[in-house]
C-alpha cells in the first residue's frame, strides 16, 4: 500500500462522544500535519474514523474492522477502561497496535497497548502528597462514581494513606452512581465530615457527567478551596469549559499537562488546535497531550523501524523519547506506559487551571501499583529477555495469558 | 337539506356501500332500517364525515361536505348519537354534556337546561365518571351530548338500545316534538319497528350496501319488512 | 388479524424458507470461512463471521420479544436484563476457564477480584467453572427471575405501561446493581479476556464457525418453538389475552398463568441468546442492562413487524446490519439515519418490514384476481380515518 | 357472630345438611354442586356501593335449576352490577353468592367461575377483535382451559362440527372468517351468544341480547334462549317489553337496587310501582 | 382544587417550618468576655520600608512561602492602595508582565492585556494575552490574603461586610486580629455583627490560663453552632485536666450535637422536596403528553434539553445581563420546545394516534435525532451556563442548616409551573378537549372538535413545559446532549408511579419518591439508595397496578 492508514476508535455518538470526540479530531489533526511534513517514511497517512457509539461490544467488533478490513496499522483509541478490556483482546489476537491515551486504574500491560495516559502513581499519589505536604491535609473524603477505576484508585489511596500514617477514621469513602445528578446529601455529608477541625480534602474520581453538578453543589452550599479542596484526576479544561468556574476557584486537579503552561510547543500546538477547529475558545486537556506523545512517538518509532509491523515497531517504541507539551520530554518505558511530569493545578475563573505544584522530574509510570497486595510483586517489561507484562519478580515467572 | 349523490364506501378492499343516494329535506325525520351488518352504521359515520367516501358526493345546505372534516361538520349544525354510546369514559357526565358545546356557534359555556330536564338521572348523575353510568344512562348521555350541540341535523344511531321502556317513549316523543315544533331534521336509524313508525315520517330502507326501498313510513308494509327486514 | 391472512398468505412454507435461508447462509458462511484460505477472494472473514453471530443472537433475543410482545401484548422495557443475565451465566464460565491464565496467576480468583482485594471466590460463583452447571444457570437465572417478576406482576394484573415501566425498573435496578464493584461482577469493566470455551479456544476461526453454528441452531430451535406455539391452540389463547384479556378470563382462561408461561419462556430465549453473544463479542458488561438498550430492541422487533416472528429476525438482522454499515461510512451522521429510519418505518410501515412484503402480496393477488375477474372496478383505500 | 347469626348460619337458605343427603356424591372442589336442591344460583343480602352510592341495595335473589328468568328494571337499577357480582367483576360489600351448595362466588376469580359454569354476554358485545369468528368460538369451547392443553390440544372433527353448527345457530357462518373486529355491532351480539353457548354453562347470564336486532332475530333469540332453558338456568336481562313477554315465565324487577316486583309477566306488568317508574303510560 | 393545592403547600411549609423551629432553640445572650487577650506585640522596626513595587516584584517567585511573605508584607504598608492590591491579587488582575518581570495591574480587553501601573493605575500598554499572566495563588495564600481583607473590613461602613468579616475571622488565632476584634466590639453598634465577633473572642478565650474566663466562654458558647466552637471544644477537652471544665465542655458538646443532629433532618426534608421538585419539573410535562394524550414521548428528556440549551443560547445573546437572562429564558425555552414538539406531532405522531405503543418507536427516532442535532449544532460537549447571583449561594439559617437558592427557587418554581397547569387543564376549553380527543378521538371530532388541533395544542404545551424544566436544570446539571437521557427513565417513573393521566399523582409521586431517596441515601449510599427505589417502586406496582391515584370505575377496568 502506499498510505499508512491509522484507525481512530473514538465514541462520537453516545455518552462518551462528549470527551472523545476531541480526541478523534487531535489525531485527525496530528495526521493532517504529518501528511504536510511529509508523511510517514514517504507514505501519506489515511485516517480511518469509525464510531464504537459508547458501545462496549461495538468497540471489539470495530477493532476487528479496522484491523482485518481495514488492515489500518495503528489505533488510536478507546477512554473508558471498558472500552479498552472489550479492545484488547481483539489486538491481541489479531496483534495489532493501540495506544491509550487516558489516565486509568493501571493494572495492565499488554504487548499490543501503548498507555500514554496517567497510571494512579502518576497522579492519585503526587496529588495526595501535595495535599499532605503542601496543604496540611490530614482527612479525606475518597468521592468516586461507582466502577473500577475510582475503586482501583482508592484502593491505592487507602493503602497509601494509612502508610503515610492517616487513621481509618479520618478517611470517608463515598461512591455515587454513573450520571448522579443530586449531590445535596452528599455534599453537605462532606461539609460535615470536614468541619472537624482538622484540615480536609476531597479526593475525586468522580466522573464525567456527574462533575458538574457536583461542582455546583459544591459552589452553592458554599463549600469554597480554602476549605475543603478539592482535587481531582477527571476533571480538565474540556470538563470546566461546560462549568461556570466563578465559585470553584482554588480547587485543584492533577494531571500531566494543563492548557496553561506556557512554552513554545505548548503555545503553537494550541495555535494549530485553534486553527484546526477554526474556535480559538477550544480548550486542550491532558488527554489530547497524551494523544500527541504517543502519535509523535509512533511516528518515530515507524522512522526507526523503517516498518509498521507491529512487532517491529512495538519493539521500536520502548526508549523513544518525544517532546511532550510540559517543556520536557516524554519517554516510553519497558512496561508500555510512559515517564512523565505531574503537575497540580488550581481551577481559575477563566476555566483554566494554574500550576501551583510540580514534581521534581519524571515519574515513571507504574503499571502494578506497589499498595495493592495482588501486584506488589509484578513488573512488566516487554524488553528482552524477559518480554513479559506481568512477571512475578517474587517467583521468577511471568503470569498467565501473555506466558505463551 | 341533506343530499347524498351516488355515496360508494369501502373498508379496505370490502365495497361497503353502493351508490346510496339520499335526499333529506329540512324538518323531515328519516328513519334508515335494514338488517345487521348491511352498512347502515357505515353510512352515518360516511356523512358525518368519519369514513371518506369513495366516489359521489353529499352536501348539506347547499355546500359541498364531500371531503370536510368531521369537526367541520359538526360546527354545520349536525348532531351525532353514535352506535354504541361512544361517551368518554373518564370525564363527568357534566363534561361530557360540555364536550357538545365546543362546536356552538354561539360559544356558550353553560349546558341548555333542557338537557337535564329531558334526563333527569343526568342531572343527578353529572359528577359521576360517565363510563361508570349504566348502559341505558350512557346512551341518556349520549343523545343528550348531541342535543347540546343544538342541532339542525340531528343524527341518531339505534337511540334507544338498552333504554327503559318509559323513556323510550319519551325519547320518541321528544325526537318529535323537536323535529314537528322546532323545525330539526331528523337522520334516524332504527331496528324497532313501532318505535320507527312511532317516530319517522319517511324511512329508507337498506341492503347489502345499497338502498333498495324508500318512501313515506305509511308504505313501510309488510312485504318489505318480510323481504328486507328479517333474515 | 394480519397474523391469519400473513398465515393464508405463506402458510408455513413461509417457515421452510426462513430456515432454509438460515441454514444456507450460516453453512456458506462457514465453507467460505474454513475452505477458503485467508488470501483468496472468497474467502469470508472471522469478522463477518463473528459479525454474523452477533446478528443472529440479537435476531434470537428480538424472536423472545415478539412472542411477548406480539402475541401476548406485554411490552417489555426490560427484556435486555434476561440476555445480560443469561451472558453474565456465560461470561463467569468463561472467566473460570481461564484459571491461572489470569494476569496474577490466580488459580482460583478472576483477575478484578485479586487486585480489589478479595480473599476467596463469593458463593455464587461456585459451580460456574462446570459447564453444565454454568449452562443449567443460563436458563435457570432468567427464567427464575422472569417466573417470579411475572408471578407478581400477572397475578396482581399489571399491565399495559404499567407494567412496561416496572419492566424497565427491573433492568435499571439490576444495571446499577451490577455496575457496582461490591456485587463481584467486574462492576462496569464486566467479564473479559475469555480464553477458551469447552477446552475450544475462543480465538481461533473454527470455534468462531462453531459458535456461529450453534446460535443458528438455537435461533431455528427457538423459531420452531416459537411457530409452534403461535400457531396452536395456546397461541391463539395468548392473542385472545393481548386483545381481550378480562374477556378471556369471563370464557375460563387463567390468564395470568398463560402470560406468566410465555413470559418465562421469552426470558429463557433471551438468556441463551445473551449466553450465545458473550463468546462472540467478548465482552458482558452491565451496559448491556441498560434500559435503552432494551428500547432499541423493541425498535429491533417493530422495525421488522411485530407478532409475525419473522419480523423480529429481520428487524433486529437488518438494523444491526445498518448501524455496523453506517457508524463505519458516516460516523458523525448515522445516527440522523437510525432516527429517521425508526420514524419512516413506525409512521409509514404500521406492520414494519414484513407488513409492507404481505400488503404487497395482497395487492399482487389482488391484481391477480382482477385480471381473473374483469368485473372488480376499484382499489383499495387506503386507511380509514381521515 | 351472636348465636341468633350462628343458627340463621346453620338454616341458611334452603340449604340440605349433609347427614340427611341419600348416598354421598362425590363433588370435586371446585365444582357444581347443585344438589337436590331446585335453586341454582342464591345471592343474599347482597350490597354493592361505588363511593357511597349503592348500586344495589341488599339485594336477595334466587334462581332456580333450569329456569328462564326475566330481569327487568330502569336504567342504573343494577342489573349489570349484579351480573358483575355473579361473574366475579365486582365483589360485593357484603352479602353472600353461592352458586349451587358449595360455590362461593365472591371468593373465587372471574376464571374459576366461569369454569365453574357461569357463561355471561355483556351488554356491550365484547368479543376477541382480532379472531375470526370461527375462533372466537373456539376458544369459548368447552374445554379444559389449562396452557399445556392448549398447547398440545388439536381440533377434533366433532369439535370443528360443534362450532360450526353454532356458528350457524347465530348466522354467522358466512362470517365465518371474517376478523370479529370487524363485524357489525349486532353481529358482534350474536358471535357473543355464539361464545356463551359454547362455554356449555349451567347458567347463563344474557345482558341485552337483543339490542340492535332486527325483529325476526329478535324472535330468533327468543327460540335460542327457550330451547336452552331446562337443560341451563338462563338469566336475560332486557327492556324490549315484547321480548320479555314472549319467552319470559318469571319476570324480577329491579330497582334502586333491590327487587321492587317478582312474578308472572302480568303481574309484573300491571304492578302500578312498576308502571311508574318503569313501563310508563 | 386550588384548595387541595393549598393545603398541599401549606403542608409542606409547615413541614419544613417545623423542622426548622423544633431544632431553633433561642440563641443566648452572648457576652464579651471579661478580659482583653493579648496586647498588640507589633513594635516599630528599623529596617528601612521597601516600596510598594518592590514587594510586588517579589510575586514573581514561584515558591508560595516567598509570596507569603510578600503579601504580609504588604498587608503590613501604610499605603492606600495596600487593600486596592489585594484585591486585585485574588481577582487575578495582578499580573506578572514577562518582558520586564515586573507585576502590573492587567486587565483582559479584546483578548489583551492592558496594563497599569499598580500604585498610580496609569495604562502602560497593551499586550498580547500570553505575554503576561496573573500571579498565582494557591489556596493557602488566598486564606491569608482574606484574613487581611477581612482585617480592613472589620471597619467598613457597611455591617454586612462587617459581619462577612467577622465570620472570616472566626477561630483565628492570630493575636492581631483578636485585638482587632476586640477593638471593633467596643464601637459595634449591629448586634448580629457583634454576636459574631464575641463568638471569635470566646473562642480565643477558650485558650485563657484563666479558668473562670474558660468557663465563662464555655457556657456562653454552648449550642452555639459554628463548627469552630465544637472544634475548639473538643481540642479543648483533650487538653484541659479540670474536672469542672471538663464536665461543662462534655455538657456543651452534646447539647450542640445534639442541635446539629436536629437541624440535619431539617436538611434531609430540604433536600428531598428540593430533589422532588426536580422530579416534578421532569415529569410534569410527560403528565400532559403522556398522562394525558397517550403519547409514549421518549423524546420528552430531548424537550427538556432544548429548554436547556435555550437558556444557554439566551445567556449568549445577552452577554452582559447574566442576572436576568434566566427570565427571559423562561418563555423562550416554552417557545422553542413547545415549537419543536408541534413539528413533532404534526409530522409524526399525528399519523400514530390509536397506536400508543408505536408513538414509543417513532419518538425513540427524533430523540436520536434531536440529541445528535444538538452535538452537531453545539459540538458535544457540555456548555456553560452561569448562575445569576441571585440563584447563587444559600440562605444560611444557622452554620450548619441552610437552604441554597437555586434548590429553594426551583421548588417554588415547580410547584408554580404545575399550578399553571392544573388550572390551564382544568379551567380551559383546552383541558376539556385533549381529554376528549385522547379518550375517543372519532367522536370528539364528531361533536366538533379540531382534534388536530387540540392534539398539536396539546403537545406543544406539554413539550414547552419539559423546555422550562429545561431552564431549571441547566442551572444543576450539565448542558449537554445527554441532559435528556439522563432524566427521562424518572420522568416516566414518577408519573407510572403517581398513576397516569393524574396531575396530582405526578406531584405526589415525585415528592414521595425525592424524600424516599434521600432518607435512604445517607443509610444506603447513592447507589443503594436509588436501587431500592426502584425495587419499591416495583413491589409497589404490585400492590397498586395503577399507580398511586389510579383511575377508578368501570372504564378503567377494562
Ligand atoms: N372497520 C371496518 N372494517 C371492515 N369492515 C367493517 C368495518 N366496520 C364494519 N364493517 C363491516 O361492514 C358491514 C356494515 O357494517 P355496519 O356497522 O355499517 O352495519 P349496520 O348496518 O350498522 O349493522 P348493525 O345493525 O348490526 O349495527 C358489516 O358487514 C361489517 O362487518
Ligand atoms: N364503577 C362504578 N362507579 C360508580 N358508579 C357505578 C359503577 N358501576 C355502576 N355504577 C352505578 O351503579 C348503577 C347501576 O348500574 P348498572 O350498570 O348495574 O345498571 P343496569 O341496571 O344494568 O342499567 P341499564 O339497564 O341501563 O344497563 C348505575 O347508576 C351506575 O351509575
Ligand atoms: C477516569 C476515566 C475518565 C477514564 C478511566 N480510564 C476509566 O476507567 O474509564
Ligand atoms: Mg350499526
Ligand atoms: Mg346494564
Amino acid at each position: 500500500a502506499d498510505t499508512i492508514k491509522v484507525g481512530v476508535l473514538h465514541s462520537l455518538s453516545g455518552t462518551m462522544a462528549i470527551s472523545e470526540s476531541t480526541l478523534k479530531d487531535t489525531v485527525l489533526m496530528m495526521i493532517e500535519e504529518q501528511n504536510k511534513k511529509g508523511g510517514v517514511m514517504g507514505k501519506k497517512l489515511e485516517p480511518v474514523v469509525v464510531d464504537p457509539a459508547s458501545n462496549w461490544p461495538l468497540f471489539a467488533e470495530k477493532t476487528r474492522e479496522l484491523i482485518t478490513q481495514e488492515n489500518v496499522d495503528v489505533i488510536f483509541g478507546c477512554w473508558t477502561s471498558v472500552s479498552r478490556k472489550s479492545v484488547l483482546p481483539v489486538v491481541e489476537e489479531l496483534n495489532g497496535l493501540l495506544f491509550y491515551p487516558v489516565q486509568y486504574e493501571g493494572e495492565e500491560s499488554s504487548k499490543n497497548v501503548f498507555y500514554t495516559g496517567a497510571a494512579p502513581n502518576q497522579q492519585a499519589i503526587p496529588a495526595v502528597d501535595y495535599l499532605i505536604n503542601d496543604l496540611e491535609v490530614e482527612r479525606f473524603v475518597l468521592a468516586g462514581t461507582d466502577y473500577v477505576y475510582p475503586r482501583t484508585t482508592n484502593k491505592i489511596l487507602e493503602a497509601y494513606l494509612k502508610s503515610k500514617g492517616v487513621s481509618e477514621k479520618d478517611i470517608m469513602i463515598n461512591y455515587t452512581p454513573f450520571g448522579h445528578s443530586d449531590w445535596q446529601s452528599i455534599v453537605s455529608e462532606i461539609k460535615a465530615f470536614g468541619s472537624q477541625g482538622k484540615k480536609t480534602a476531597v479526593v475525586s474520581t468522580v466522573n464525567g457527567d456527574a462533575n458538574v453538578p457536583f461542582y455546583k453543589e459544591l459552589g452553592n452550599q458554599g463549600v469554597s478551596a480554602e476549605d475543603i479542596p478539592v482535587v481531582a484526576f477527571s476533571v480538565g479544561e474540556e470538563e470546566l469549559s461546560g462549568i461556570d468556574t466563578g465559585p470553584l476557584v482554588g480547587h485543584l486537579a492533577a494531571w500531566n499537562y494543563f492548557q496553561s503552561v506556557y512554552n513554545d510547543t505548548n503555545n503553537a500546538f494550541i495555535d494549530q488546535w485553534h486553527a484546526y477547529t477554526g474556535d480559538d475558545k477550544r480548550v486542550t486537556n491532558d488527554p489530547m497531550e497524551a494523544t500527541y506523545i504517543g502519535f509523535n512517538m509512533w511516528v518515530k518509532a515507524v522512522e526507526k523501524a523503517q516498518s509498521t509491523d507491529t512487532d517491529k515497531v512495538a519493539d521500536a517504541m520502548i526508549g523513544i523519547k518525544t517532546p511532550n507539551l510540559t517543556g520536557g520530554t516524554a519517554v516510553m518505558n519497558k512496561n508500555h506506559h510512559l515517564s512523565k511530569p505531574v503537575l497540580i493545578g488550581e481551577i481559575q475563573d477563566d476555566g483554566q487551571f494554574a500550576v501551583v505544584w510540580e514534581t521534581e522530574g519524571l515519574v515513571q509510570g507504574d503499571a502494578w501499583s506497589d499498595f495493592l497486595p495482588g501486584s506488589k510483586d509484578l513488573i512488566s517489561d516487554w524488553t528482552a529477555p524477559t518480554r513479559c507484562g506481568n512477571y512475578n519478580t517474587k517467583t521468577n515467572t511471568c503470569g498467565g495469558a501473555s506466558a505463551e | 337539506m341533506l343530499q347524498l349523490n351516488k355515496v360508494n364506501q369501502y373498508y379496505g378492499q370490502s365495497h361497503t356501500l353502493w351508490d346510496i343516494d339520499l335526499d333529506l329535506k329540512k324538518g323531515e325525520c328519516l328513519c334508515v332500517m335494514g338488517r345487521n351488518g348491511v352498512g347502515k352504521t357505515t353510512l352515518l359515520k360516511t356523512i358525518m364525515g368519519l369514513l371518506p367516501v369513495k366516489s359521489g358526493s353529499i352536501e348539506f345546505n347547499g355546500t359541498d361536505f364531500t371531503t370536510l372534516a368531521a369537526e367541520e361538520r359538526a360546527r354545520a349544525g349536525i348532531g351525532y348519537v353514535p352506535q354504541g354510546r361512544e361517551i368518554f369514559p373518564l370525564l363527568s357526565v357534566e363534561e361530557n354534556l360540555e364536550t357538545g358545546l365546543q362546536a356552538r356557534p354561539d360559544r356558550s359555556k353553560k349546558i341548555p337546561e333542557r338537557i337535564y330536564e329531558l334526563f333527569p338521572v343526568l342531572h343527578e348523575m353529572r359528577h359521576r365518571r360517565g363510563g361508570d353510568l349504566s348502559g341505558g344512562q350512557q346512551q341518556q348521555l349520549a343523545i343528550g351530548r348531541a342535543l347540546a350541540l343544538d342541532p339542525t341535523l340531528l343524527i341518531l344511531d339505534e337511540p334507544t338500545e338498552g333504554i327503559q321502556p318509559n323513556i323510550v317513549d319519551m325519547i320518541g316523543r321528544v325526537i318529535k316534538t323537536l323535529n314537528q315544533q322546532e323545525g330539526l331534521t331528523v337522520l334516524l336509524v332504527e331496528q324497532k319497528l313501532h318505535f320507527a313508525r312511532a317516530t319517522a315520517d319517511r324511512f329508507a330502507i337498506i341492503d347489502r350496501g345499497s338502498k333498495v326501498a324508500e318512501g313515506d313510513m305509511g308504505e313501510l308494509d309488510e312485504t318489505l319488512i318480510k323481504r328486507y327486514l328479517t333474515v | 388479524m394480519r397474523d391469519s391472512t400473513f398465515k393464508s398468505a405463506f402458510s408455513d412454507r413461509a417457515a421452510k424458507t426462513f430456515m432454509g435461508v438460515l441454514f444456507g447462509a450460516t453453512l456458506l458462511v462457514t465453507i467460505l470461512n474454513q475452505l477458503f484460505p485467508a488470501d483468496s477472494a472468497l474467502h469470508v472473514s472471522a469478522y463477518t463471521v463473528t459479525l454474523l453471530g452477533k446478528y443472529l443472537c440479537y435476531a434470537l433475543l428480538a424472536l423472545a420479544l415478539d412472542l411477548v410482545w406480539g402475541y401476548c401484548g406485554i411490552l417489555s422495557l426490560g427484556h435486555g436484563a434476561f440476555f445480560a443475565l443469561g451472558g453474565y451465566a456465560m461470561g463467569m464460565y468463561l472467566m473460570r476457564q481461564i484459571g491461572d491464565r489470569g494476569v496474577y496467576g490466580n488459580p482460583d480468583l478472576p483477575d478484578f477480584m485479586v487486585f480489589l482485594n478479595w480473599s476467596e471466590l463469593p458463593w455464587y460463583w461456585q459451580g460456574f467453572d462446570q459447564f453444565w452447571f454454568a449452562a443449567l444457570m443460563i436458563l435457570l437465572v432468567p427464567g427464575l427471575l422472569a417466573f417470579v417478576f411475572g408471578w407478581l406482576a400477572f397475578r396482581s394484573r399489571v399491565t399495559g405501561v404499567y407494567l412496561s415501566i416496572i419492566t424497565q425498573a427491573l433492568t435499571y435496578a439490576l444495571m446499577l446493581a451490577f455496575f457496582r464493584n461490591e456485587l463481584g461482577f467486574g462492576g462496569n469493566n464486566g467479564l473479559t479476556d475469555f480464553k477458551d470455551l469447552l477446552g475450544f479456544s475462543l480465538q481461533s476461526d473454527s470455534t468462531r464457525v462453531g459458535l456461529l453454528m450453534a446460535t443458528a441452531v438455537a435461533l431455528a430451535g427457538a423459531f420452531v418453538l416459537c411457530r409452534w406455539i403461535t400457531g396452536s391452540k395456546l397461541g391463539r389463547v395468548v392473542l385472545a389475552v393481548r386483545d381481550a384479556e378480562s374477556r378471556a378470563r369471563f370464557v375460563g382462561y387463567r390468564t395470568e398463568h398463560y402470560k406468566l408461561w410465555i413470559f418465562t419462556l421469552s426470558a429463557i430465549l433471551a438468556g441463551i441468546a445473551g449466553a450465545l453473544y458473550v463468546p462472540q463479542v467478548g465482552i458482558i458488561n452491565p451496559g448491556e442492562f441498560s434500559p435503552l438498550n432494551s428500547i432499541e430492541l423493541v425498535v429491533w422487533v417493530a422495525v421488522g413487524g411485530r407478532a409475525t416472528l419473522y419480523g423480529a429476525v429481520i428487524g433486529a438482522i437488518l438494523v444491526n446490519y445498518g448501524k455496523t454499515v453506517f457508524t463505519g461510512i458516516m460516523p458523525e451522521a448515522w445516527l440522523f439515519a437510525l432516527g429517521g429510519l425508526f420514524v419512516a418505518v413506525t409512521v409509514f410501515l404500521p406492520h414494519g418490514l414484513v407488513g409492507l412484503v404481505s400488503e404487497n402480496w395482497e395487492k399482487i393477488k389482488a391484481r391477480l384476481n382482477r385480471n381473473n375477474k374483469p368485473s372488480g372496478s376499484a382499489r383499495p383505500a387506503e386507511g380509514d380515518l381521515s | 357472630m351472636n348465636a341468633l347469626d350462628n343458627l340463621r348460619e346453620t338454616f341458611r337458605r334452603d340449604q340440605v345438611f349433609d347427614f340427611m343427603r341419600q348416598g354421598t356424591r362425590p363433588v370435586l372442589p371446585g365444582q357444581l354442586d347443585s344438589g337436590t336442591s331446585k335453586n341454582i344460583l342464591y345471592m343474599e343480602d347482597i350490597t354493592v356501593s361505588f363511593d357511597g352510592f349503592k348500586a344495589i341495595n341488599d339485594l336477595t335473589l334466587y334462581i332456580k335449576t333450569g329456569e328462564l328468568r326475566c330481569i327487568i328494571g330502569p336504567n342504573g337499577a343494577g342489573k349489570s352490577t349484579m351480573m358483575d357480582v355473579i361473574t366475579g367483576k365486582t365483589r360485593p360489600d357484603s352479602g353472600t353468592c353461592f352458586f349451587g351448595q358449595t360455590l362461593d362466588l365472591t371468593r373465587m376469580s372471574e376464571t374459576d367461575i366461569a369454569t365453574a359454569g357461569i357463561g355471561r354476554k355483556f351488554q356491550k358485545p365484547t368479543v376477541f377483535p382480532e379472531h375470526t369468528a370461527f375462533e372466537n368460538l373456539e376458544l369459548a369451547m368447552h374445554s379444559p382451559k389449562g396452557p399445556w392443553h392448549s398447547l398440545f390440544t388439536r381440533l377434533s372433527g366433532e369439535q370443528t362440527n360443534w362450532i360450526e353448527e353454532t356458528l350457524y345457530t347465530v348466522g354467522l357462518l358466512g362470517e365465518r372468517n371474517k376478523v370479529a373486529g370487524l363485524l357489525s355491532h349486532g353481529q358482534k351480539q350474536w358471535l357473543e351468544i355464539g361464545m356463551v353457548l359454547m362455554q356449555k354453562p349451567q347458567l347463563l347470564l344474557v345482558d341485552e341480547p337483543i339490542a340492535g336486532m332486527t325483529r325476526q332475530e329478535v324472535e330468533r333469540t327468543g327460540e335460542l334462549l327457550k330451547s336452552l332453558a331446562g337443560k341451563h338456568s338462563v338469566v336475560v336481562v332486557e327492556h324490549d317489553m315484547e321480548f320479555i313477554r314472549s319467552i319470559a315465565s318469571t319476570v324480577t324487577v329491579l330497582h334502586q337496587g333491590s327487587v321492587l316486583a317478582e312474578g308472572t309477566m302480568e303481574q309484573v306488568q300491571n304492578d302500578p310501582k312498576v308502571i311508574e317508574v318503569y313501563l310508563g303510560e | 382544587m386550588g384548595r387541595k393545592f393549598s393545603r398541599i403547600l401549606i403542608a409542606l411549609l409547615i413541614a419544613l417550618q417545623v423542622s426548622v423551629s423544633w431544632a431553633e432553640e433561642p440563641l443566648q445572650e452572648q457576652t464579651t468576655p471579661t478580659q482583653p487577650i493579648t496586647e498588640n506585640s507589633e513594635g516599630a522596626t528599623g529596617i528601612p520600608t521597601p516600596t510598594l513595587q518592590n514587594i510586588l516584584d517579589r510575586l514573581t517567585s514561584r515558591s508560595f512561602d516567598e509570596k507569603e511573605a510578600a503579601i504580609r508584607e504588604l498587608a503590613n504598608q501604610d499605603n492606600p492602595r495596600v487593600i486596592a492590591l489585594l484585591n486585585a491579587l485574588m481577582n487575578r488582575e495582578l499580573v506578572h508582565n514577562r518582558k520586564d518581570n515586573s507585576i502590573v495591574l492587567g486587565s483582559k480587553k479584546d483578548g489583551q492585556w492592558e496594563l497599569r501601573d499598580p500604585e498610580t493605575t496609569q495604562l502602560i500598554g497593551q499586550v498580547d494575552s500570553r505575554a503576561a499572566r496573573p500571579v498565582i495563588i494557591n489556596n493557602r495564600l488566598r486564606t491569608v490574603i482574606n484574613n487581611q481583607l477581612a482585617l480592613a473590613a472589620l471597619n467598613d461602613p457597611d455591617s454586612d461586610v462587617r459581619y462577612r468579616a467577622a465570620n472570616q475571622l472566626i477561630g483565628n488565632d492570630d493575636p492581631e486580629m483578636l485585638t482587632a476584634l476586640a477593638s471593633r466590639r467596643a464601637q459595634e453598634a449591629d448586634p448580629r455583627v457583634a454576636v459574631q465577633i464575641d463568638t471569635a473572642l470566646n473562642i480565643a478565650a477558650l485558650r485563657s490560663d484563666d479558668l473562670s474566663t474558660r468557663l465563662s466562654a464555655i457556657d456562653t458558647l454552648a449550642g452555639n453552632l459554628h463548627p469552630d466552637v465544637k472544634n475548639a471544644f473538643n481540642e479543648r477537652l483533650r487538653v484541659t485536666q479540670h474536672p469542672t471544665e471538663k464536665k461543662a465542655l462534655e455538657k456543651a458538646i452534646a447539647r450542640i450535637e445534639a442541635r446539629i443532629e436536629r437541624f440535619q433532618t431539617a436538611d434531609t426534608v430540604f433536600f428531598g422536596l428540593s430533589l422532588g421538585s426536580v422530579l416534578l419539573l421532569a415529569a410534569i410535562g410527560l403528565a400532559i403528553t403522556f398522562g394525558v394524550m397517550g403519547v409514549i414521548n421518549m423524546a420528552h428528556g430531548e424537550l427538556i434539553m432544548l429548554g436547556a440549551y435555550t437558556t444557554y443560547v439566551v445567556q449568549q445573546l445577552l452577554p452582559t445581563s447574566h442576572e436576568w437572562s434566566l427570565l427571559i429564558a423562561i418563555p423562550a425555552a416554552f417557545l422553542v420546545s413547545a415549537f419543536v414538539g408541534i413539528l413533532i406531532e404534526r409530522f409524526v405522531i399525528r399519523f400514530l394516534y390509536g397506536r400508543p405503543l408505536e408513538t414509543l418507536l417513532a419518538t425513540f427516532g427524533v430523540s436520536l435525532i434531536l440529541q445528535q442535532a444538538v452535538r452537531v449544532i453545539f459540538s458535544p460537549l457540555n456548555r456553560t451556563v452561569i448562575t445569576p447571583e441571585w440563584m447563587s449561594g444559600a440562605l444560611e439559617i444557622n452554620p450548619v442548616f441552610s437552604l441554597t437558592y437555586n434548590r429553594l427557587y426551583i421548588i417554588f418554581f415547580a410547584l408554580a409551573v404545575f399550578l399553571a397547569l392544573l388550572t390551564l387543564l382544568k379551567k380551559t376549553r383546552l383541558g376539556l378537549q385533549v381529554r376528549a380527543v385522547s379518550q375517543n378521538r372519532a367522536t370528539a371530532r364528531s361533536l366538533g372538535i379540531r382534534s388536530e388541533r387540540v392534539n398539536a395544542l396539546t403537545f406543544g404545551l406539554g413539550s414547552g413545559i419539559a423546555g422550562v424544566a429545561g431552564v431549571a436544570l441547566a442551572q444543576l446539571t450539565n448542558v449537554g446532549p445527554n441532559l435528556g437521557q439522563s432524566y427521562i427513565i424518572d420522568s416516566f417513573m414518577v408519573v407510572v408511579f403517581g398513576g397516569v393521566g393524574n396531575l396530582w399523582g405526578t406531584l405526589t409521586a415525585a415528592f414521595s419518591l425525592g424524600i424516599a431517596n434521600k432518607l435512604l441515601e445517607p443509610m444506603a449510599g447513592a447507589v443503594l439508595a436509588k436501587i431500592v427505589v426502584l425495587v419499591f417502586i416495583i413491589l409497589f406496582i404490585q400492590r397498586k397496578p395503577r399507580g398511586l391515584f389510579p383511575q377508578r370505575g368501570r372504564a378503567a377496568e377494562e
